[in-house]
């Protein structure tokens, strides 16, 4: 084999690799591979069956009851298309909110109902005083009545 | 260029062979760190189920790093890597054959040892197939990355434990998605997400190490 | 101290001031450890290599 | 004598340059320390949803920028090297690691202080904590590298290898928030633009120029110190040897 | 037999860690012509043997073989050159005639077992055949390593004090096979602290290292 | 003689201050292996604080072990392990002596670094006293141990593979009452029965090992 | 001086794996003589030296030192005995002079820094005082561990080809070391395949091995 000819085989050979790289990620990424899952993934049987995992979503407006012990919490977990209602015993943390994001690891219970181990907090990127995300607020409710009307 | 790549390989086959004490040792090292951990932990069939996959993982990193240390050691102080680095035949296919002997003498049998190793820890079937089959694609990187780091620390006091500094954050990928196949078949979730990882993880290195253990061989030789 | 009722409330920072703190001060310890670690090693190196030279030339 | 011994060789002159240069970058990053923290904790106003807690932004942005950017530069150094086989780039690579690591450990730090009072957790195994601290490991395993190989031409080669191979830890750290669903948040900087308060990106952006200073300053310092190590024995060394 | 230098050496400099060991170091060599490198322990021999083989890279000057740099013809170039080295690269688990026999397939050459066995019992290793390596002795080693060489069939043999550890017949031995290999065209570039009588031979000599310490 | 015993202890604590590197390299092992664990296994709290012990446990045994294999080798290499034979004074003391340095040099940062670990589990700090004090009692007893494994695998090949496999199994009682002990604590059992055994196990090897390892040291000599 | 023999061998047989190097090898040794242990590679005289030091044990005879079997008397004997090993025994990471102390105490011996110094200058190491031993060339390693024989102040020197490496210097170096030694009283047993002149000692020789294989 001439030089020319190796140089040109080791070329195909490593373009082919990095094809099957590719087409390998994509494969992996149209798959799930996650740190979490989504209220709609549980439903659809996604989510492992008969131990621990997390999900992730936001806290449902009005959702959040309190025991009179203080520590035990009920809310509810949706991404909006479904929902999964969670208890948790503990300390929530400082960004636990209605509305806002949170990530909970625990088990599912066979009445569908998620007990918590480990309840953490998922913000977004976004930073501002609380007077512009007010103004933020007030504007997309305008938004929204608008839209309504 | 394929009857060196061929020599390389069944010269090291030859070698094992001569030195089957050695390589059995390997193997028993894999069985052995595997079977601590019931005893650190205790006996608790559900845990150890969870953490089998794991622990399998990394018992088969730790076995593999291990013979690695001595991929080139035992040629360099010879004298004979350097004999092997003056043949006229390029330095990437001696790595490559080096990767490719180390594989089918340390990374096989680790496949065929782990499925006993798996009843050992009460796994079901299919998830001893995953485990198997992940071992099939993640302990070929292992060899491919491992002869870059033993290359690169060839000849240095304390080789086999910096090798193990140098190779292990490198190989961190290969563990993840690999335990990570055996634990979402184990969750009941798709194992394939994890497994297409690791086998363009696999490619990628196939693509890469040779080239550059080659050169870190020659760089050592300075 | 446009945002500061006090500088008790600066320390406090809201009640973070553990976590704030406690990132700047390690920080600012790294920080400090680098540079120092960094003059140490110029003034030997200064020095071996002086004395090194100084003892070839002999 | 006013022979200019610093014309005969790419160290001797980068090593005047370098002490020329390092004073004015020290300063640089000390006054853009002082604005940079002033307009974080003096002008920047209170977070809507984080309170106060988001001022360790001001550090661990630009600490975590810097983990990767410094990476790549070294990284980039060492390619050079390796193609041209020039002394001064493995210099410029051996003197940025050590700073390089030094800021992977501050956004570990700052991140895991962070996190304890937002997320709730010290730490979570999610993909831009993990493949951080893989960046470390990669620092700590270079450095380790070189402080184990005596000839410094083999260190400098095997180094720059090892660095190359890691440099692929670099991406996947920066888009590991959107390849992955991790529990560390989205980039706020996105070439759509922010979503962050003016004032408040203000303040993190220059404490990231102030990093950069920092960096340079450093990195100068000790290329220096490598340069002399290295060329001890040519005339122009021993020259700066006896004036010291 | 070729005229012109084969191998020629330019402007060579060499540094170990932070020393220089030789600067401007050059020489040419043709067919037939033995160099014997010489100097003190320390100077710079094997140093220098390993920057003709392409093992190390210079600091400056160049190495030639047939007019190219063997930076750039590697391939020829260790086509035609054979490397003793101060270790015997030879493996301790395998017999002598298994060392060669892998020894020419890594080297891309053939391999002929008669040859080689001949080889081997020209270096009085006829009652070593069947025994691994490891249990030799130290000059027997060494005369399993020289049978590598001499089945090679390099025109350049480059050798790191062939003589360590040989006894007296091994070697007038080592002298016969130069003499042969040097009438047969071939060039030889080696070192040794002990005599070697060559009559006849083409010698040439070349001191490394200037200061003489000791 | 006690002047014998501190020169080989000072001899070895300055060849590991020469040589920083494999130290460090050698403790960031340990950490390494700690931290592969969560990567295998994932990251549910719960889960990771029930195998702290035996993971921490088993990382140190194999950090020691690998610092082990070189216990002897360099010394045997380079020719100087025959000249400290050729001593007048025991050889025992020369065991013993080594035993002591490589507790010194790996064992004691193994303590240091273990509450880290500890609290990167989530393990309490009572749990952490007691996994230290456990560690204070055992990794000796892997030091003098492994001190008797590399002298009989002292010149063979693998040598570091064969020795996991000789002391390992010496070593299990150490690290089930060593995990015991702080398993214990977490369940709120008593810890005194697992340190006592541990410590019963020290003062045994303390006895017997060094006069293992000297004979083994003179036959691998032979 | 002791008129009496102070090393005595009797008997003696060596195996190494199946084979038999020598047996019934004997010979008596007063001070101020020298041994030779003569004998081509592979005959056995590395063996042999290994069982005169203790290191390795005897299939048959034995060894013994002032009358008594140095088995026996293991300690009397080390404290009058040093071994120059192929191996050179020096740590590469400590500099000369910190290797000959740490030699001194591992051997029990008191340490006086100015006259290891002075050892070191007489064997040509002046310049690497302050160097690890890493970075030294093979011959002057082979140096470091002369300088440690010699200031072992030993009776009995056991020496396996001390000249391996060695210039043409270092040879004749280590030809008046031992002339002297033997002046003052000394007892060398050794081996080299070199030539050796040593007028005025009183030498004698000793052939290993019977057959002369090759
Ligand atoms: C140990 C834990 C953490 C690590 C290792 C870490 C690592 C990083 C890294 C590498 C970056 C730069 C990549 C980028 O610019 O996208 C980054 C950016 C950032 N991190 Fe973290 N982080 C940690 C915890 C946190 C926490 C707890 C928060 C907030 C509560 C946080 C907020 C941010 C923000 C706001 C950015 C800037 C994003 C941007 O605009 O690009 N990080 N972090
Ligand atoms: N890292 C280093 N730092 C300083 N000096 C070094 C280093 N490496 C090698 N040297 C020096 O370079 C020289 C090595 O030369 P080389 O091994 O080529 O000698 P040689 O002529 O073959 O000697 P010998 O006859 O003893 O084999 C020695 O003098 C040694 O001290
Ligand atoms: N396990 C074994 N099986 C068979 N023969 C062996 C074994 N071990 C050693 N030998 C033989 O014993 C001899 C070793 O002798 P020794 O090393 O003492 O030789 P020597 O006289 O020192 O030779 P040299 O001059 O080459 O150093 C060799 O001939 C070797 O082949
Ligand atoms: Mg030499
Ligand atoms: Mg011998």
């Amino acid at each position: 084999m001439k030089s020319r000819h190796k140089k040109l085989l080791a070329i195909g050979l490593a373009v082919a690799g990095l094809g099957i790289i590719a087409a390998l990620v994509l494969n992996a990424f149209q798959s799930n591979l996650v740190f979490f899952f989504s209220p709609t993934q549980v439903a659809a049987g996604e989510a492992p069956s008969g131990r621990a995992f997390r999900i992730g979503g936001l806290v449902e407006s009005g959702s959040l009851k309190r025991e009179a012990d203080g520590l035990t919490v009920h809310f509810v977990v949706t991404d909006t298309a479904k929902t999964i209602p969670v208890t948790y015993k503990g300390i929530l943390p400082d960004l636990f909110k209605e509305g806002k994001g949170t990530v909970a690891e625990g088990s599912l219970g066979t009445d569908g109902v998620f007990t918590a181990t480990q309840v953490l907090a998922k913000h977004d990127e976004n930073y501002m005083p609380p007077e512009a995300a007010h103004a933020l607020e007030q504007a997309q409710k305008a938004q929204a009545t608008v839209v309504q009307q | 260029m394929l009857g060196f790549l061929l020599t390389v390989i069944r010269r090291d086959l030859l070698l094992a062979a001569r030195r089957r004490g050695d390589w059995l040792t390997a193997q028993f090292f894999f069985v052995m760190v595997v079977s601590l951990f019931p005893l650190g932990i205790g006996p608790e069939p559900e845990l150890l189920k969870r953490i089998a996959p794991g622990v399998v993982w990394v018992a088969a990193t730790l076995a593999s790093l291990l013979s690695l240390s001595r991929l080139f050691a035992d040629d360099h102080r010879d004298g004979s890597l350097e004999q092997m680095l003056l043949s006229p035949e390029p330095a990437v296919l001696l790595a490559l054959g080096k990767a490719i002997a180390h594989w089918l003498i340390y990374g096989i049998p680790l496949l065929l040892v782990a499925p006993v190793l798996g009843i050992q820890f009460a796994l079901p079937a299919e998830a001893i197939g995953v485990l198997v089959l992940s071992l099939a694609i993640g302990t070929p990187i292992l060899s491919l990355l491992g002869a870059v780091g033993a290359a690169l620390t060839l000849g240095l006091r304390g080789g086999g434990v910096l090798l193990t500094l140098l190779i292990l954050p490198l190989y961190v990928p290969a563990l993840i998605f690999g335990a990570g196949a055996v634990d979402a078949m184990l969750a009941g979730t798709g194992v394939e997400a994890n497994l297409s990882l690791l086998g363009a993880f696999f490619m990628l290195s196939l693509l890469v190490a040779p080239w550059v253990s080659a050169a870190a061989l020659r760089v050592s030789m300075e | 101290m446009m945002q500061w009722a006090s500088w008790d409330a600066f320390w406090a920072m809201g009640g973070y001031g553990l976590y704030v703190w406690g990132s700047f001060a390690v920080t600012a310890l790294a920080i400090v450890i680098e540079v120092i670690l960094l003059r140490q090693s110029g003034r030997q190196t200064l020095a071996r290599l002086k004395r090194l030279n100084k003892w070839e030339t002999e | 004598m006013s022979i200019n011994w610093y014309k005969f060789s790419a160290p001797a002159s980068f090593y005047g340059l370098a002490g020329r240069l390092a004073p004015w970058f020290a300063w640089a990053a000390a006054l853009l320390t002082v604005v940079g923290l002033y307009l974080g904790f003096f002008v920047a106003p209170t977070d809507f949803q984080q309170g106060e807690a988001y001022r360790v932004i001001f550090i661990h942005v630009p600490a975590a920028w810097m983990s990767m950017f410094i990476y790549l530069v070294m990284a980039a150094w060492a390619a050079i090297g390796l193609a041209f086989n020039t002394r001064l780039s493995f210099m410029m690579a051996r003197a940025l690691a050590p700073t390089g690591a030094m800021f992977t450990f501050v956004a570990l730090w700052t991140g895991a202080f962070w996190g304890k009072p937002m997320w709730g957790a010290w730490w979570v195994w999610d993909a831009r904590l993990t493949s951080e601290l893989i960046l470390l490991f990669l620092y700590v395993g270079i450095m380790a590298l070189w402080a184990a190989i005596d000839d410094p031409r083999r260190g400098d080669k095997a180094g720059a290898l090892l660095a190359l191979i890691g440099a692929i830890n670099v991406p996947i750290i920066y888009f590991s928030v959107q390849w992955w669903n991790t529990l560390h948040q989205g980039s706020s900087i996105k070439p759509t633009g922010s979503s962050m308060d003016e004032v408040m990106l203000a303040g993190m952006l220059i404490m990231a120029f102030a990093a950069w200073f920092y960096t340079a300053a450093v990195a100068f310092v000790r290329v220096r110190r490598i340069i002399l190590e290295r060329e001890r024995h040519t005339e122009w060394v021993k020259h700066v040897l006896e004036s010291a | 037999m070729n005229p012109h230098p084969v191998l020629s050496v330019h402007g060579l400099a060499c540094a170990r860690g932070d020393r220089t060991l030789f600067t401007d170091l050059g020489f040419e060599l043709a067919g037939g012509e033995l160099l014997m490198v010489q100097g003190g322990n320390g100077q710079g021999k094997t140093s220098l043997l390993r920057l003709l083989t392409g093992l190390s890279g210079p600091v400056a000057g160049e190495v030639r073989w047939r007019g190219e740099a063997i930076a750039k013809s590697r391939e020829a170039f260790h086509r035609d050159m054979a490397y003793l080295a101060h270790a015997n690269g030879i493996k301790e688990d395998l017999t002598p005639l298994e060392n060669l026999r892998f020894q020419a397939g890594l080297a891309g050459r053939g391999f002929d077992t008669d040859a080689a066995e001949q080889a081997l019992r020209k270096l009085g290793l006829a009652r070593c055949l069947d025994l691994p390596a490891r249990v030799l002795s130290f000059g027997q080693r060494r005369r399993v390593a020289l049978a590598g060489l001499l089945i090679a069939s390099a025109l350049l043999w480059i050798m790191d004090e062939p003589l360590t550890g040989l006894d007296v017949r091994g070697v007038a031995l080592v002298e016969s096979l130069l003499r042969e290999h040097l009438q047969r065209g071939g060039m030889v570039v080696m070192t040794t602290h002990q005599a070697l009588t060559l009559d006849g031979a083409s010698v040439r000599t070349l001191q490394v290292g200037r200061r003489e310490d000791a």
